[in-house]
Parts: C-alpha cells; sequence; structure tokens
C-alpha cells in the first residue's frame, strides 16, 4: 500500500501546525525550516510515484479504509501529478523567495503551507465536496496572507477578494448540494457515471449545475467578468503572495476546470457544448486583460491584467478541446505559473529597492539595478513568447491546436493578444532603459534585500530558459495530463 | 409534500442573501448577507437529506427509517467554514473602518 | 510535436548569405569598438545574439526554426536600437518591435497552415510534396508568408517602421539593420519561391518592388536628416531586389540577389560613413554640416566610392547589379522608366549630400574635427575596396556566388552600349532632377517645422501610429469605467451566471 | 463602563465549570449522540467568552492565557495528524481505526473516533477564545 498520496497533504498541514511549535523550542528560524523540510519531503514523495504515474498507472489511496462512493478516495494520476508537481516547486520557490523577507514570522510559514497543503488537497482528492473544502481552506489562508502587511489598500483588496469569493463558493455549494440530490453520492467518477442518465432525465439542472460551477471557478481563475479581484489582490499583497496567488491559487481554479467539466461533460454530452463557453469567455478574457494591462501604469498592476490575459490563452486552450490545445493550455498553465512568479518576484525586488511603483517612475531603474532588469526582461519576453522562452512553446502548441480545428478567427484575435501583450511589456522595458537619471525615493528606505530573492529569481529565469530550449523534457508528463483530461 | 419545505426556503434565502449584498453599501451587512447566502444553502442542503417520518440517524435499535446522515456531516463542515469567513470577514471590515474611516463602498472606490 | 533545431546541409543559397551577414557583422563588429561608449555588455551582448540568430535564419531547414530565429532576430535588433535610451529610439524601438511580431506572425501562421496542409515544417520534404497542393492552398501560403517578410524587409506599404528604425539605432546598427537584417526577408522569399517552384513572373512582387522604388526614392529626395535619408534609399534598392525576385526569370533573379550582396556592401558603407560623420560631429541634419571633404578625407572618399554605387555608376558594384536588372526588363518600358527614374533620384539625392555636407563651408563650430579614430575607418576602407572589387571582378563573382545559388549558369554582359546609355541617361536625368530640385525648392535642406497638411493624412505610418493611440486610449477608457464599486463588481458575477443560465437554457435545449 | 450586576457575575461563575463539562461530555458523546468534536468545543470556547464578557477580558486572559491556548491549539492540530498517522503505522490506510473496539453504546465503542474529537474539541474551544481575544484586543495593544 503506498501511503504517499495523503501524506504528500498532511506532511504541509503538519508542519503548518508545528511552525507555531517552533516557538518553543531553541532552533533559529525554525518555521522556515519546517516549511522548507515538509515541502522538500513532498515533493520526493511525489517524486517518488514519478515513474509509475508517468507510465500510465493511477494510484488510488481510501482515507480511512473506505472505499471510493462512500469514503473520500484520493487518486494520483497524469493530471493530479502534473498540478501536484507545479504546485510543489512553486511552492519551493515562494518558500526560497520568503526566507529573505520573513524571517521570525511563524505565522506567515504556517498560513503559506495550510495554502499550500490545500491545493495539493484540491488536486489529488476525488471527492467533490472535499475538493470545495480545500478550496476554503486554500481561500482563507489567502485572504490572510493578502493583508499580511495591514495597510490600507491590502486590507480592502482582501476584503473584496473575500466577498467575491466566498459569494461564488456559496454557489458551488449549492451546484453539490443539487449533484448530490440528483445522484446521492460526491464521488466525482461515481457522479461522472450517472451524468448521462440525469442529463437525459433533465438537461435544464446539468446546465444549472454546469453554470454555478463555472461561475464559481470563474471567480478562482480569474475569467472575464469575475476577474475583478485580480488587479487589487495581485498587486496589493506581499510580493510572495502575489507570486501564490497568480501562479497557483488561479492555476487551481483551471485545475478544478479541467477535472470536472470533463469528466462530467467531457466526453459524453457534446450537446452542452462546454468548450465554447469556454472558448468565447476565454478569448474575452484575454482581449479584456492585455487591453487593461495596457492602460496600467503600475508595475505589478499591469502584472496582475497580464496574468488576466495569459489565463485568457489557458482558457482558449482548453477551450478548443483537442488534445494539442490542451497539451498547450496545460504547459502554458506551467510556464505561466514559472514566468509570472519569476516576474513578481523580480518586481518585488526593485520595487522594494527603489520605493517606486509606477512605470512612470522606474525610468532608468536598469542602471541602479541591472541583474533584476534582465531578468525581468528575459521574463517578459518569455511571457510574451519571443522564441528561446518557455511562453513561446505553449502559445505556438495553442495556436496550432486552432489552426489544426481550423478556428482561424481565433488565432487571429490570439495574435492581437499577443501583440497587445508586446505593446504592454516593452512600454515598461523601454522605461527602465531610459537615459534620465535615476534616483531612488527619498520618503523610503529600501530593505535589504538578501541572496535568497536573487537566487529565487535567477533560478526562475533558468528553468524558463530550460523548458524554452528542451521542450521535450516535460512533454511527457504534459501530454499524459492532457490525455487524462480527455479520457 | 408541500411547496413550503426547506429546500424552497432555501433557495428563496439564498435570493434574499443575493440581493441583499447586490444592494447593500455597508461591509458588514454585505458580510451579513454572505452568511444568509451560506445558511440558506446549508438549509437546502440538509433538506435534500430528509425523509419525511424518519428518525435522527442514531443507531440504537435495529432497522428503522433514518435521515440521511451524510448532509448533516458535511453542513457542519460547512457551518464551520461560514464561521470562518463570517469571522474573518468581520474582522478585515473592523480594520477597514480604522484605516479608511468609512465602511460603505462608494466612498472605498477612490480609496 | 516540433523541437529540434535542424539546419540545412548548406547550400549556396544560404552560403551567399552567411558570408554577407558574415563580413558585414565582422566589420560593424570592429567599427563598434570605436564608435559605442557605453553599455558595452548590453551592446555586444545584444549584437552577438542578432548576428547569431541571422545565421540561425540562413541555416534554417524548416519554417519552424526559421520564424525562431526571426523573433530571436527582431528581439536582438530592438535592443541594439533602444541602446541609447533617448525618447526617440523608445518610439522607434517599439514600432519596430510590434512590426517585426506582426510580421513574424504573419510567418508563423504560413508555417502552421502548411503544416495543417502537409504535415510537416521541414522545407526539403514540403518541396517534395508542393505539387500536390492545391495552387489555393499554395497561393494562401504565399501570400501570408510573403506579407511576413515582406514587413521584414519594409517594403511599400510595410515600411513604416524602417525610417524611424534606422535614425534611432546607433550607426554601425544601422548599417547591420539595413546590410542584413532586412535581407532576411528577401531570402524568405527567394527561397520559398524555389521550394514552392513559383519562379515566374510576379505581378505582386513586381508592383510593391516598384512602389518601393520610387515611393523610397522619393521621400528620400525630401529628407535632410542623413540617416533618414539613407534609410529611405534602404526601401527604394529593397524594392530593386523585389522586383528582380518578381521578374523571376534567371537573369532578373541573378541581378536580385546579386543586388542582395551589394546593396548590403554599399549601404553598410553608407550608413558607417555617415557614422563616422554623427560620431565627429555630433550633427545629423544637413544644414549643420558642410565643407566636411577637407576634414575627413578618408571617409569623403569612401562615401564617394558609396554614393556612386548605390547610384550605378560604373565600375562599382551598384552598377553591375542594376545593369542586370535593368537588362532582365527589356520588353517592358514601365519597368525600365521606374529603374531609370529611381536611379536618377538616388543620384540627385546623393548629390544633395555631396553639396552640403561634405563641400561648401565648414561651419565655425565644426573647425577643430579630425577625421574618424582608425577602428571607424577600417571597415569603411574594407567596403570601399569591396565596392570596387565587386564592380570590377562581377562575372566572376556571379558565376562563383550567384550562379549555384540560383542553379543557372549565368552569362551577362555588362559592358555594352545599352548599359552605357542608362549610365549616361541616369547621371543626366539626375544631375537635372537636382537643380530643378533645388530651383524650385522640392529638394529641401533646412528642415521643416511642420509637414505639408495633405500629406499627414496620406501618411500611412500617421494612420498606424493613430491607429494603435485610439486602441491605447479606448482601453484607458475601459481601465476608467472599470473602476466600481464592490457591489458592482458582484453585481456582474451574478449577472454572468444568469446570463450563463438563461443562455445555455435557450441554446441548447 | 457600567459596572456588571453582582448576580450575573456569581452565577456565571458558578455556571462556568458546568459550561466546561456540558462541553467536555458533548466531545465525548459525539460518536454516540448528537454533537462531536466541534459543537463541544464551541460551547468550551463560548465559556471561556461569557467569562470574559462578564468578568472583563484582562481578568480572563490571566487565568486562560492567549500563548497557552494558541499552544493547545496547534497541539491539537498537531495531535490529529499523528493519530491519522497511527492508522498508517498499524498498517492500513491514513485515518482508519487502530485502536480497539468497545461494546456497542459505549463511550470506547468507537476506537480512535474519541480521541480525534478530543483533539477536535480542545482545538476549536481553545481557537474560539483566541478568536475572541483578537477581536476584543484589536487596537488596544499595537
Amino acid at each position: 500500500m503506498n501511503h504517499a498520496p495523503i501524506l504528500i497533504i498532511t506532511i504541509p498541514l503538519f508542519g503548518a501546525f508545528l511552525t507555531h511549535l517552533t516557538k518553543y523550542t531553541k532552533i533559529k528560524r525554525g518555521a522556515e525550516l519546517v516549511a522548507f523540510i515538509c515541502l522538500l519531503l513532498s515533493l520526493l514523495l511525489l517524486l517518488s510515484m514519478g515513474s509509475s504515474i508517468l507510465s500510465g498507472e493511477k494510484i488510488t489511496y481510501n482515507l480511512g479504509g473506505w472505499r471510493a462512493p462512500l469514503g473520500i478516495s484520493l487518486q494520483v494520476d497524469g493530471l493530479s501529478f502534473f498540478f501536484a508537481a507545479l504546485t510543489l516547486g512553486i511552492g519551493l520557490a515562494i518558500t526560497t523567495y520568503s526566507l529573505g523577507i520573513y524571517i521570525f514570522a511563524r505565522r506567515y510559514y504556517s498560513l503559506l503551507l495550510i495554502a499550500l497543503s490545500g491545493i495539493l488537497g484540491i488536486v489529488l482528492t476525488r471527492d467533490i465536496f472535499n475538493l470545495y473544502v480545500f478550496f476554503e481552506i486554500v481561500a482563507v489562508a489567502s485572504y490572510v496572507l493578502i493583508s499580511y502587511k495591514h495597510k490600507p489598500r491590502t486590507i480592502k483588496a482582501s476584503f473584496k477578494y473575500l466577498i467575491m469569493a466566498e459569494s461564488s463558493w456559496v454557489l458551488f455549494l449549492l451546484a453539490i448540494a443539487i449533484l448530490y440530490g440528483l445522484t446521492g453520492t460526491l464521488n466525482m467518477d461515481s457522479i461522472a457515471h450517472q451524468m448521462p442518465t440525469i442529463y437525459q432525465a433533465d438537461p435544464k439542472i446539468v446546465i444549472v449545475i454546469f453554470s454555478l460551477m463555472l461561475v464559481a471557478f470563474g471567480i478562482k481563475c480569474g475569467m472575464f467578468p469575475m476577474h475583478t479581484w485580480i488587479p487589487e489582490a495581485h498587486s496589493q499583497a506581499p510580493t510572495p503572495v502575489s507570486g501564490l496567488l497568480s501562479g497557483l491559487i488561479l492555476k487551481a481554479g483551471l485545475y478544478a476546470m479541467l477535472r470536472i467539466f470533463f469528466l462530467f461533460w467531457g466526453a459524453t454530452l457534446f450537446m452542452l457544448s462546454i468548450e465554447t463557453v469556454l472558448l468565447y469567455l476565454g478569448l474575452a478574457t484575454l482581449l479584456l486583460g492585455a487591453g487593461m494591462a495596457l492602460a496600467q501604469n503600475e508595475v505589478k498592476k499591469l502584472l496582475a491584467y497580464s496574468s488576466i490575459n495569459q489565463i485568457g490563452f489557458i482558457l482558449v486552450g482548453i477551450g478548443i478541446g483537442t488534445e494539442l490545445g490542451l497539451t498547450g493550455a496545460l504547459f502554458h498553465i506551467l510556464n505561466h505559473s514559472i514566468i509570472k512568479t519569476g516576474l513578481f518576484f523580480c518586481a518585488g525586488i526593485i520595487v522594494s529597492q527603489t520605493g517606486f511603483w509606477k512605470i512612470s517612475q522606474l525610468r532608468g531603474v536598469s542602471k541602479a539595478m541591472l541583474s533584476m532588469t534582465i531578468a525581468f526582461i528575459l521574463l517578459s519576453l518569455a511571457v510574451i513568447g519571443i522564441p528561446p522562452f518557455n511562453g513561446f512553446v505553449s502559445k505556438l502548441l495553442i495556436i496550432t491546436a486552432t489552426i489544426q480545428t481550423q478556428k482561424y478567427w481565433v488565432a487571429v484575435i490570439l495574435f492581437f493578444g499577443i501583440l497587445l501583450s508586446a505593446a504592454y511589456y516593452f512600454k515598461v522595458i523601454q522605461s527602465f532603459f531610459a537615459k534620465d537619471e535615476f534616483v531612488t525615493n527619498r520618503d523610503f528606505t529600501p530593505r535589504p534585500v538578501g541572496r535568497f530573492e536573487h537566487v529565487t529569481v535567477y533560478v526562475l529565469v533558468l528553468a524558463c530558459l530550460v523548458i524554452g530550449l528542451f521542450p521535450d523534457l516535460l512533454r511527457n508528463m504534459v501530454t499524459l495530463a492532457a490525455k487524462v483530461v480527455l479520457q | 409534500m408541500t411547496i413550503i419545505n426547506g429546500l424552497t426556503i432555501g433557495i428563496i434565502t439564498i435570493l434574499i442573501g443575493i440581493y441583499g449584498i447586490l444592494t447593500k453599501r455597508n461591509l458588514i451587512k454585505m458580510v451579513m448577507c454572505l452568511y444568509i447566502m451560506n445558511s440558506s444553502v446549508i438549509l437546502f442542503f440538509i433538506s435534500l437529506g430528509y425523509r419525511s417520518g424518519a428518525q435522527a440517524a442514531i443507531v440504537e435499535n435495529g432497522d428503522q427509517l433514518m435521515v440521511d446522515p451524510l448532509p448533516q456531516a458535511l453542513m457542519l463542515t460547512s457551518i464551520v467554514i461560514g464561521l470562518v469567513i463570517t469571522s474573518l470577514g468581520l474582522a478585515l471590515a473592523i480594520k477597514i473602518y480604522k484605516e479608511h474611516s468609512t465602511i460603505n463602498t462608494k466612498r472605498l472606490i477612490e480609496k | 510535436m516540433i523541437f529540434q533545431i535542424p539546419f540545412w546541409p548548406i547550400d549556396s543559397l544560404s552560403l551567399l548569405m552567411a558570408i554577407i551577414i558574415g563580413s558585414i557583422a565582422f566589420l560593424v563588429f570592429i567599427y563598434s569598438f570605436a564608435h559605442i561608449k557605453f553599455k558595452f555588455v548590453y551592446y555586444y551582448l545584444a549584437l552577438s545574439i542578432t548576428v547569431l540568430a541571422l545565421f540561425g535564419t540562413v541555416f534554417a531547414k524548416d519554417l519552424l526554426t526559421f520564424y525562431i530565429f526571426l523573433e530571436m532576430m527582431s528581439a536582438g535588433t530592438y535592443f541594439l536600437i533602444i541602446h541609447n535610451g533617448v525618447e526617440t529610439s523608445f518610439r522607434a524601438g517599439y514600432k519596430y518591435i510590434l512590426c517585426m511580431l506582426i510580421g513574424g506572425l504573419f510567418v508563423l501562421t504560413s508555417g502552421l497552415l502548411l503544416y495543417n496542409y502537409t504535415g510537416t515544417f521541414d522545407l526539403s520534404i514540403i518541396k517534395q510534396v508542393a505539387p500536390t497542393l492545391t495552387s489555393q492552398q499554395i497561393a494562401i501560403f504565399f501570400s501570408l508568408f510573403s506579407i511576413g517578410c515582406l514587413i521584414k524587409i519594409g517594403a511599400v506599404p510595410f515600411h513604416i517602421w524602417l525610417p524611424d528604425a534606422h535614425p534611432a539605432a546607433p550607426s554601425p546598427i544601422s548599417a547591420l539593420l539595413s546590410g542584413v537584417t532586412i535581407k532576411i526577408g528577401a531570402y524568405g522569399i527567394i527561397r520559398m519561391l524555389f521550394i514552392l517552384g513559383l519562379l515566374s513572373w510576379n505581378l505582386s512582387l513586381i508592383t510593391v518592388g516598384v512602389a518601393s522604388m520610387l515611393f523610397g526614392v522619393i521621400l528620400a529626395l525630401l529628407q535632410t536628416n542623413l540617416k533618414k535619408l539613407l534609410a529611405y534609399h534602404s526601401i527604394s534598392q529593397m524594392g530593386y531586389i523585389l522586383l528582380g525576385i518578381g521578374i523571376g526569370s534567371e537573369i532578373g533573379l541573378a541581378g536580385g540577389l546579386f543586388h542582395v550582396l551589394n546593396h548590403a556592401v554599399f549601404k553598410a558603407l553608407l550608413f558607417l560613413c555617415i557614422g563616422s560623420i554623427i560620431y565627429v560631429t555630433q550633427k545629423r541634419e544637413l544644414h549643420d554640416l558642410g565643407g566636411l571633404g577637407k576634414v575627413m578625407p578618408i571617409t569623403f572618399i569612401t562615401f564617394t566610392v558609396g554614393a556612386l554605387a548605390i547610384a550605378g555608376i560604373p565600375p562599382f558594384n551598384g552598377f553591375a547589379s542594376k545593369a542586370m536588372l535593368s537588362a532582365s526588363v527589356y520588353n517592358n518600358l514601365w519597368l525600365k522608366l521606374a529603374i531609370i527614374f529611381t536611379a536618377a533620384g538616388t543620384f540627385a539625392s546623393f548629390l544633395k549630400i555631396f553639396r552640403f555636407a561634405f563641400l561648401g563651408e565648414l561651419p565655425k563650430t565644426l573647425k577643430n574635427i579630425k577625421d574618424a579614430p582608425i577602428f571607424m575607418l577600417f571597415p569603411t576602407i574594407v567596403l570601399a575596396g569591396a565596392c570596387l572589387g565587386i564592380g570590377i571582378f562581377s562575372a566572376p563573382i556571379i558565376s562563383t556566388l550567384i550562379a549555384p545559388a540560383i542553379k543557372h549558369i549565368i552569362i551577362f554582359d555588362f559592358w555594352n552600349m545599352r548599359t552605357l546609355i542608362d549610365t549616361l541617361l541616369t547621371v543626366f536625368l539626375g544631375t537635372s532632377i537636382y537643380i530643378l530640385g533645388l530651383k524650385t525648392g522640392f529638394l529641401k535642406t533646412e528642415k521643416e517645422k511642420q509637414a505639408p497638411s495633405f500629406m499627414n493624412y496620406l501618411s500611412l505610418d500617421r494612420m498606424c501610429v493613430s491607429a494603435a493611440q485610439f486602441i491605447n486610449r479606448s482601453f484607458e477608457e475601459l481601465n476608467r469605467i472599470h473602476t466600481r464599486s464592490l457591489n458592482t463588481h458582484l453585481l456582474w458575477i451574478f449577472l454572468t451566471l444568469v446570463v450563463l443560465i438563461a443562455g445555455l437554457w435557450f441554446a441548447w435545449i | 463602563m457600567k459596572q456588571i450586576s453582582q448576580v450575573v457575575l456569581i452565577i456565571t461563575r458558578k455556571l462556568f465549570p458546568f459550561m466546561l463539562l456540558y462541553g467536555c461530555y458533548l466531545i465525548s458523546h459525539g460518536h454516540l449522540s448528537p454533537g462531536g468534536g466541534f459543537q463541544g468545543g464551541v460551547i468550551f470556547g463560548s465559556a471561556i467568552i461569557l467569562l470574559g464578557l462578564v468578568e472583563g477580558v484582562a481578568l480572563t486572559e490571566k487565568r486562560f492565557r492567549e500563548n497557552l491556548l494558541s499552544f493547545i491549539k496547534n497541539l491539537g492540530m498537531v495531535t490529529f495528524i499523528v493519530i491519522g498517522f497511527g492508522g498508517i503505522l498499524a498498517g492500513s490506510y491514513f485515518l482508519s481505526d487502530w485502536l480497539p473496539k468497545g461494546a456497542v453504546g459505549t463511550v470506547p465503542s468507537a476506537g480512535q473516533m474519541l480521541l480525534l474529537n478530543l483533539t477536535i474539541g480542545f482545538m476549536v474551544g481553545t481557537g474560539i477564545a483566541v478568536v475572541f481575544y483578537r477581536m476584543i484586543n484589536y487596537g488596544s495593544k499595537e
């Protein structure tokens, strides 16, 4: 019996509460140590399953020994493995970055670990109510993390996120209730099994369930009319938390979409063409994110809107619905996590060193902080999709999928999105290289930035380059995940 | 089965909660409406497990008609989550009042 | 699916392009040692990446690799253009990179379409399966591909980035940009014509070529900024190359390819000379200069060689390729007239530079200047020598470099009555344009504050810029109306829910 | 602040141990009758809150220090997971029962369920008290 699936979730959760108890020991920086060790252990456990998962196996784990329709079961398959690996990788990057900023903050590391274990729970569980609970755990941790700095605007952003997300999660709970009333089970596979009969009996109830779920997940992943919390929360949160939000929490919503929609309505019911809905909403998200980013004058806000833009790309990839499109979308999820986390970290270092966060104030910053500007440029080239970097590969896959399915107009809109993203990123880049004299903010004492932050950014840049040059390294994992989605 | 049962009341109170959250400009009232929504979904879910004439799901003397225990167990979790969310929302509302000295959403736009 | 970086077993066409790239890039590197004074690491890193990417494009064996290196080249060149760090270079660079991305996306789309038709990106396989494609498929593919390449070339009507990018870039980069980078588009078109077997009279390419020639030379005549003048000449010279490709006969193609080589040499030479002048005097407007021939003799001589070459005066290299091109259109009077007029206009505009920059009176502020340092003179001398050498030994060069590239033996007689008459006509016409232009004020020497208003409406550049500004402004407006209270944002969520349920309810049931 | 009535104060003090007892009862009989860890814990916590409201927070905080309460809270969570690991150590799944079971209808009938309920109960009780302290003390301590 392989206990790895539950241990992956519980070890960070265990660590989250252990960090508080380090207060009573004499270990220096105990909380950081605990966080780091827990995440590494989880990652090792996950990788220990790697070879069997990548060969197509599925590892199922029944909590408490109760079998699937009765008890809660966890399952690791290609898709879960992909997302869990992403979560742990980015989680480690976030923890490393935080080491220099939050030095004796037990509460911070505790919340970070809770959020990460919640995301791991989301991607591993096969029980739909359990999914809801894990989402709430992540959400509560992230509300607190966003308002961690207690600044006026952060609290406002956190409250906005709370109200918006929770009002939609109530709807998700309602959807679960209806599903439970119809099927009498909460196990995803059992529900999926019964879905065709439900659909034949009453298609309208299925539409209601789908819409409720789409709104709930749409809020999490920043889909078009529900995106309004993203710019505020992303730009006001502390830097590592921005990375967490953009890199992982948005992706958790996308995971839920991929898992639940395709499991319930994927192969059997093309009458209810969820792909089309996702495609149109994705295009709207793409254009809105790109255009709004063009109009921003704050770096972190621009990055937040850029996240919306890239989420639009991913949604289009999902909305195309072929295997190639899904591969592209999943690959873009991975790439965007790496790139956007790196970009937020970069911007965080620049902002915390100079005290400026407006683009116009940052003119000529390259003279003051060369290495960070270079990293920022490389990462933004990656997110635009300039070739030797990873963003190019995934965007290419998505565009290829649109052309293969002969949706040429979609490809044209995608191109427009790429151009807009180039437009706003080059706007930032050129201001970095301005010849003007650069003076740091006088009313601001720069926070010393240690080697941990720099190293994290460099590692992320390197990852972008390596994935861009050798995308075949990850091809197995990504295509397997796409195949799992389409089963 | 009458029209007025847990399910319909649940749906109606959800709509009341939605109405409140859309129209009230006071942050504390918004948190209250959120809690109303949450509670009404809980009522809805619990009512799903209700069977007419059944007893509480405690096994005492052998076979008898019981209500579905699973929704009750699940909704306990939901109640906890609702508690956490409400307390967090209220705490944030207090903080917003201290920082911005207003809890009106319209006045908070500019700040 | 994809992802190796495949290269050709190098063939003669790639080899020709590689020789051009290598030699110009080498000279540009040497020139940069003296010319570039700040941000060395940045500059040389970007320059190296650009040059590597340039080699990559010509050695690419499949379309995707071609595209990858094309984009890398664009990104590298962007950073070179904004090297100065002033507002004009930012504007130019911004325009440049956006235009390049649009061009690149055209190339990418065409490549993906071809992948859809044939299942491969590999050009050698595409060459084999090309006859099985329908003519419509080939037409769609080729038009998308060539639009992408024409944007990279900067041919009319896709030239909007070019007159801004060249003056904004540092002078060695202008030389690289004009000498090599814009040739990659021409290389792409020639390569694709070979692969698809479309070498014949291509009216659209000829139209674009002639339009570029005439438009470029007329606007060049109007310029007073030295580098902008040369930039417009780049457009018109690229027009020659496109004309040669469009004619599609062996002589035309050979002339076009030969002109690729020659234009790279003399335009790099001219830009480097102008770069020396700018380096020494810090001035780039014609009316600020004068009498430089006395104080900068070597630059004067090399510039003269370049100017004579670009105007097509024997025995320099421009003459040879222009003679071939004009021979290839001998049966078409209009094309012939266009060629002669363009050559004459070129001659006239360089007469203007001679008169107002090198001859005349030296301004008082420039009394103490010396000629450029040796690192900057050496490349110009080499290039001037190359102009002369290629001009004199044009027949062996054609048979060793150009003929294998187009897989035809070219025998061409450069010295006959017809070419001589053409040359004389060019000189005569050019001189008369120059004199007439000065008399009527058509040839400007002073920079005008405001361009004529009707030109504003006609200017393509202006239209594109205002379209972009319109997009930007509309999104700013959207951003303004987007800032709403929390209740409104919540309303959007629930409205979405209602719309979704209602839409699905009525659409799918 | 108006002095609170003596009657309330005395009755609360007298009632306080019984409330705790009732909380403990609910926690320990969660698997037999309505109730359980969370409900019992809430009663546990509300007893402390009641005391805090009546006696004043300062006095209550001296009896039940926030540090201690949050220590119990964290320990409770850690213990819960450790008990869960017990299932793995016993050779079965996570959270599966590894304690011997008593007769039906008696307190030890559910094996480890009692332990889990206990940890949850203490966690919730102390957690709610901590939340109460934090909300009351917000702004005064900073």
